[in-house]
């Protein structure tokens, strides 16, 4: 990895308040991508995946989400330290965010082509209203919709359609970073592979970065460099892709590939993981895991797990790895 | 073994704004005790609208549906009561799917306290332990209501209904694809060993091909309402021949990261079943449609149990 | 969008049989004889039966009803009043301005104040401004609004001499009864702004709009505001439906000789074709507010309007 | 979420409101007044030194004092007397006229719902043209057609009501049929009165309860209109929009007869719209976040 990493996030931690009551959303999580590489963040309901990514975005609300400690450098520069002046001028235009589902992520009240003129207008201020028009038909074209449907608004298009508007509005600035949460999640698996083919070579184009949210393991395959596994709101794996598909380590990576029907080889049973994921309002101790793990120990549940090295840029939190390290 | 479901030419049309939405079109099938059948497509396919009329909370437009040989279209009263018993639904949402103003035990006991085949309250009561257990809801969940449970737990308690009666067929709706995978491989685990002790016949509506791989016996691919093909499990995984199958098999996002496949990205979007014009409703965006295409198409066999709709099947290979 | 318009008229045209159907129907139960009750124990049989036979009450009740649909619908004939014996649209024609002006002026001022006590209070959610809006709120729909004019009529007019205490000779006339008529509507207006208001700020939609970098003030105003006022503009029209019925109340109580009071007076001398008449009329301006509405709600929601104007579904 | 290993006790869905709507102040304080106000309505007659209707002519008009509190009207009767009274009436017909109109609504409006098809076609137009008669306009003129009395009124305050409650109902019941719990009901042979009685009403009851508490208030406000229009409760029996509009023409003059009156008035629909809506937020929790 290099020493001037494009973007680096450290020991970010986020809590909500509910009812009074705080929840644990991130708990410590650190990890960096470089530049022109894309990053899946892969875990399951409530692992606190798009709350890392509101984060880098500086738009959750704060109440009820706040942002506990931690370090985000974009091209070394802490995001956490700019005041949200700074912030509006980065938002959409260096780091861009696509949303999980497209039928609600689109203003219902506003033409697809003035949503997206607003980004670049919002951006660009020499530009005229039609010089952002026109941009916004470009985009259109680009991501594959007819032009002419600019003045159409969102309830005329379909799922998949909306997704496009709402990737459109994303690329529009042509961001150094893309955040895109589950952008394939709603569609149908053939939609999904034109969606995220797109975004592959939109990706390659604007030589974009981009973190890509998931819980789906074969979408990361296709789509990403590196991964991280994330559980309860801390990472628990990372590496690329090939480490960690080739040698998942962790007990929790191996549960997920697990209890994943595969396509290629026949299974006559699955092994789920057994138990729960981990009750967000409680401030856990050691390995987030450990409840749910065959193979945790005492020392699984006290003091803090270190990341241990496995080679090349493969990183897993386990004390079982950690014990095989020193052994 | 003895088919438990044949369904002929079974049709079901909807009225809508625009005109009639073919949604179930000429469809033909038969599944065999203790098999289960895998449907896929994509959404408004119409593969939920299939397993709805079969088990006959649909009126069909046309066509007959076989239950045990006995011809069921048109069952009414008493029968339909029978019918019902012996044809069971699992359904998506384990949110919507049961009543929230209802405990899970007053769920699972209801289709018993209905059939009246059972004498008294403890002899319910201790056919509903023994159903918790089959299903693996823990005993002291009996008082809960949905809304203190997990979708996990909740789609047991929906399992656990569909089977109480002990019917022959169940058809599953999506059971999983609303659950994180951990969760999903536990549920399928469950639906394979019920379907073992029990004897089910499965009818399994996935858009999850990786899903209705690892469960079905036979699988049935639907596009906008028409059978576009149908085959052993892995007989349509390893040789696919319908143009859609293909594609939709190579879009599978794969974990297997050193096998790439080339991806067959179709045209355009799908359209939908309302008024459709003759022919095979999928040559607007097949690469390899002719004149031909717009006539009406026929189910060839292809192999043992293997069916494909599509006239260009030879010469594509 | 015309054909949608044409569509509504024709059906508040039969909306508006119906009512006259109605309320013909319930005053026609209206238990003893018309005669009796306008006239007076005092008269005589044959006095009783020419009043019934002048005024075709002696028939029987379909061709009453049909008679009075006939004179209403086709030719514009209002009845005559049994008291004054003179055409009930003439005195309709003096007073349903008046009524117009303080119904117009009540929803003007709901709009008004109530949208942004309510919008006030969503963007400052679970603070001070939130609590006072809807303190504010709770208060003025608890008032009653017939009391609330006495009170002001005490203070107001006669004791600080402000405003006139009834009538409405002078422009400051109007001052104290709309304040009075639109309390209930304001509270409406800003509850139902708020909340919302709530639901479209924590809609994806929003979170799209901060993500691209908008500022703040733009979001509330391009993006929230149009939203959230969907629903309000569907309670404007729904409120002075109500506000209308009350203000009848407000009229007398400030002598506003408006359709409410002549309502009232054909109420009081059993002269039941001013009644009926004025219902209709009052009955035409709700069902106009919500026709109104209605057209407007079109107009801002494109989903709506694509639906109306026939304009097929995107592909 | 759950309590793990832990049996999940049963814990009835109206205790769980009861329970939320303890922790609202608004609602506690709201509850706690109208109990006061009953309390004091049906005991306070008993110690209160003079009849509703007992009328002593010298103490005509008199001002709040220590013998008459909150002074006399002009035939010399006590208003604090006559305002206990009268507090039966408002919280009478406000409730049972709120009840009323629930009651005929949910039965026209499950009727409804179980008949659909050709009827409930037919019977929406009709709804229409019963709800194009403002609410308040309509119990005018029904109350004109019966005449005064306390049925009369409840039924003329309630019959605007009706519509409304049939509307929200139907809402409720055409989103619940959405619902896969319904398509599993007819799934195990779930007759159609078990449908709708035991998955369909539970689950539509509460915005109708909700809307009934937030009524009872604007229909004691109505109540007191009819009253005061002299088509309500008629004097001499205290009711307190009769005792309005008999202490009108002196405003200005001896204000405590519109003023206590008006503020009695105030005061119950106030606190019974505290309690509706702290009954709105503690039923659904989440529409108050």
């Amino acid at each position: 990895m290099g020493n001037n990493p494009f973007l680096s996030v450290k020991d970010l931690r986020v809590e909500y308040t509910s009812d009074k009551k705080a929840i644990y959303a991130v708990n410590g999580v650190s990890f960096e991508l470089e530049k022109g590489k894309s990053l899946g963040l892969v875990g399951e309901t409530g692992a606190g995946k798009t709350t890392i990514a509101k984060s880098i975005m500086r738009i959750l609300q704060c109440p009820p989400a706040c942002i506990k400690s931690g370090e985000i450098y974009l091209d070394g520069e802490d995001l956490l330290q700019k005041s949200e002046k700074d912030m509006l001028e980065i938002r959409g235009k260096e780091i861009a965010m696509i949303f999980q589902d497209p039928m609600s992520a689109l203003n219902p009240l506003m033409t697809v082509g003035e949503q997206i003129a607003e980004v670049v207008a919002t951006h660009d201020k020499s530009l005229s209203k039609h010089e952002a028009e026109q941009k916004a038909i470009e985009m259109m074209e680009m991501v594959g919709i007819v032009g002419s449907r600019a003045v159409e608004f969102p309830f005329q298009f379909s799922g998949g359609m909306k997704q496009r508007i709402v990737i459109a509005i994303a690329l529009a600035c042509n961001p150094q970073l893309l955040l895109a949460d589950e952008p394939t999640t709603a569609l149908d698996v053939t939609i999904q592979a034109q969606v995220l083919r797109m975004i592959k070579d939109l990706q390659d184009k604007i030589e974009t970065s981009m973190i890509l949210i998931t819980h789906d393991l074969g979408v990361v395959a296709e789509t990403c460099d590196t991964v991280n596994i994330v559980y309860a709101g801390k990472i628990l794996e990372k590496g690329t892709v090939e480490e960690v598909f080739d040698a998942p380590t962790h007990p929790y990576t191996r549960g997920l590939f697990d209890s994943l029907p595969k396509l290629n080889e026949k299974t006559d049973r699955l092994t789920p993981i057994p138990g729960m994921p981990l009750d967000p309002s409680i401030k856990f101790e050691g390995c987030p895991f450990a409840p749910r793990c065959e193979r945790a120990t005492d020392r699984c549940r006290q003091g803090e797990i270190h990341e241990t090295h496995l080679g090349g840029t493969h990183y897993c939190s386990c004390v079982l790895c950690d014990q095989r390290g020193e052994a | 073994m003895a088919p438990v479901i044949e369904i002929r030419n079974l049709k079901k049309y909807f009225g809508v704004a625009a005109g009639t939405n073919h949604a179930v079109d000429d469809i033909t099938m038969t599944i065999e005790k203790g098999t289960t059948m895998g449907v896929v497509g994509e959404s408004g396919c119409g593969k939920s609208t299939l397993g709805r009329t079969i088990i006959r909370l649909l009126e069909p437009t046309a066509g007959n549906i076989l239950l045990n040989g006995e011809d069921i279209t048109h069952a009414k009263g008493h029968q339909l009561t029978k019918v019902r018993e012996k044809m069971q639904i699992i359904f998506q949402d384990p949110y919507s799917s049961l009543n929230p103003r209802m405990s899970v035990e007053d769920t699972v006991s209801e289709p018993l306290v209905i059939s009246k085949k059972y004498k008294s309250k403890a002899e319910i009561n201790d056919a509903i332990t023994e159903i918790f257990s089959l299903v693996g809801i823990d005993q002291r969940f009996r008082n809960a209501y949905p809304h203190e449970m997990d979708g996990g737990r909740r789609q047991r308690v929906g399992i656990a209904r569909a089977i109480a009666l002990n019917p022959e067929f169940v058809m599953c709706d999506e059971p999983v694809s609303a659950l994180d995978v951990s969760v999903q491989a536990a549920v399928l685990n469950l639906l394979m060993d019920l379907q073992e002790q029990r004897k089910l016949t499965y009818m399994f509506v996935t858009h999850d091909l990786s899903v209705v791989k690892h469960i079905s016996t036979n699988i049935s691919v639907m596009y906008l309402g028409q059978l576009v093909e149908t085959s052993p499990s892995d007989e349509l995984f390893d040789m696919p021949l319908h143009p859609y199958t293909k594609a939709l098999l190579s879009a599978i996002p794969s974990t297997d990261i050193h096998h790439k496949k080339e991806q067959i990205l179709m045209k355009g979007e799908i359209t939908s079943a309302i008024n459709p014009k003759p022919g095979c409703r999928f040559a607007p965006r097949c690469p390899h449609a002719t004149e031909a295409c717009s006539q009406p198409q026929a189910l060839q066999e292809v192999g043992k149990n293997h069916f494909v709709s599509c006239c260009r099947v030879k010469e594509l290979g | 969008m015309g054909r949608y318009v044409f569509n509504r008229l024709l059906w508040m045209i039969f909306i508006l049989i119906g009512v006259a159907i109605l309320i013909f129907t319930i005053l026609y139960l209206v238990p003893g004889d018309v005669s009796t009750h306008f006239l007076g124990e005092s008269a005589t049989i044959e006095d009783r039966a020419a009043f019934n036979h002048k005024y075709g009450l002696d028939q029987p009740y379909l061709a009453q009803l049909g008679n009075f649909l006939y004179s209403l619908f086709l030719k514009g004939d209002f009845g005559t009043s049994f008291k004054y014996n003179t055409p009930v649209i003439e005195e309709l024609l003096v007073r349903i301005p008046r009524t117009l002006f303080l119904g117009v002026s009540c929803i003007v001022v709901n709009a008004l104040i109530g949208i942004p006590l309510g919008m006030m209070a969503a963007l400052h959610q679970n603070k001070w401004q939130d609590t006072l809006c809807m303190v504010l709120a709770l208060l003025f729909v608890s008032v009653p609004n017939f009391w609330l004019a006495l009170e002001m009529v005490d203070l107001f007019a006669i004791r600080l001499g402000w405003f006139p205490p009834f009538g409405i000779d002078k422009t400051t006339s109007w001052v104290m009864p709309i304040i009075a008529g639109s309390m209930a509507g304001v509270a409406a207006n800003a509850r139902q702004t708020r909340s919302s208001m709530l639901e479209v700020i924590r809609a994806d939609f929003i979170t799209t709009a901060r993500a691209k970098g908008v500022d703040e003030g733009i979001v509330v105003r391009r993006h929230m505001l149009p939203n959230a006022l969907i629903p309000v503009v569907t309670g404007l029209g729904v409120g002075p439906s109500k506000s209308i019925a009350g203000n009848v109340v407000i009229e007398r109580i400030f002598t506003i000789p408006g359709v409410g009071t002549y309502m009232l007076s054909g109420i009081d001398n059993y002269d039941y074709p001013i009644v009926r008449s004025s219902v209709v009329i009052l009955a035409v301006f709700s069902s106009l507010v919500m026709l109104l509405v209605d057209i407007v709600y079109a107009i801002i929601d494109p989903r709506i309007k694509a639906q109306y104007s026939g304009k097929a579904k995107g592909k | 979420m759950e309590h793990n290993n832990q049996t999940v006790k049963r814990k009835s869905q109206f205790a769980q409101v009861i329970e939320r709507l303890l922790t609202n102040k608004g609602a506690v304080v709201g509850v706690s007044i109208l109990l006061l106000i009953v309390i004091i309505s049906l005991v306070g007659p008993l110690f209160c030194p003079y009849g509703y209707n007992e009328m002593i002519l010298t103490d005509k008009f008199m001002a709040p004092c220590a013998k008459h509190l909150l002074g006399t009207d002009a035939y010399g009767r006590d208003i604090f007397t006559r305002l206990i009274y009268g507090a039966r009436y408002s919280l009478l017909l406000g409730i049972t006229g709120a009840l009323a109109g629930m009651a005929v609504g949910i039965v026209l409006g499950l009727i409804d719902g179980y008949l659909g098809g050709m009827f409930d076609t037919v019977f929406m137009r009709f709804l229409d043209i019963w709800a194009a008669i403002p609410g308040q306009l309509l119990s005018i003129i029904i109350a004109t057609a019966l005449g005064p009395g306390f049925v009369n009124t409840i039924i003329a305050l309630s019959i605007g009501e009706v519509p409304l409650v049939i509307r929200l109902l139907r809402g409720q019941i055409l989103s619940v049929r959405k619902e896969d719990y319904l398509e599993a009901a007819h799934s195990i042979n779930a007759s159609p009165g078990r449908i709708m009685f035991k998955h369909i009403l539970p689950n539509v009851i509460s915005p109708v309860i909700v809307n009934t508490t937030m009524n009872i208030g604007a229909i004691i406000t109505s109540a007191a209109a009819l009253s005061y229009l002299g088509l309500g409760i008629k004097p001499p029996n205290p009711e307190w929009g009769a005792m309005l509009a008999a202490g009108k023409s002196y405003v200005g003059v001896y204000n405590w007869l519109v003023l206590y009156p008006g503020l009695c008035i105030a005061i119950v629909v106030l606190c019974v719209n505290l309690f509706g809506d702290g009954l709105r937020d503690a039923i659904d929790p989440k529409m108050k976040k």
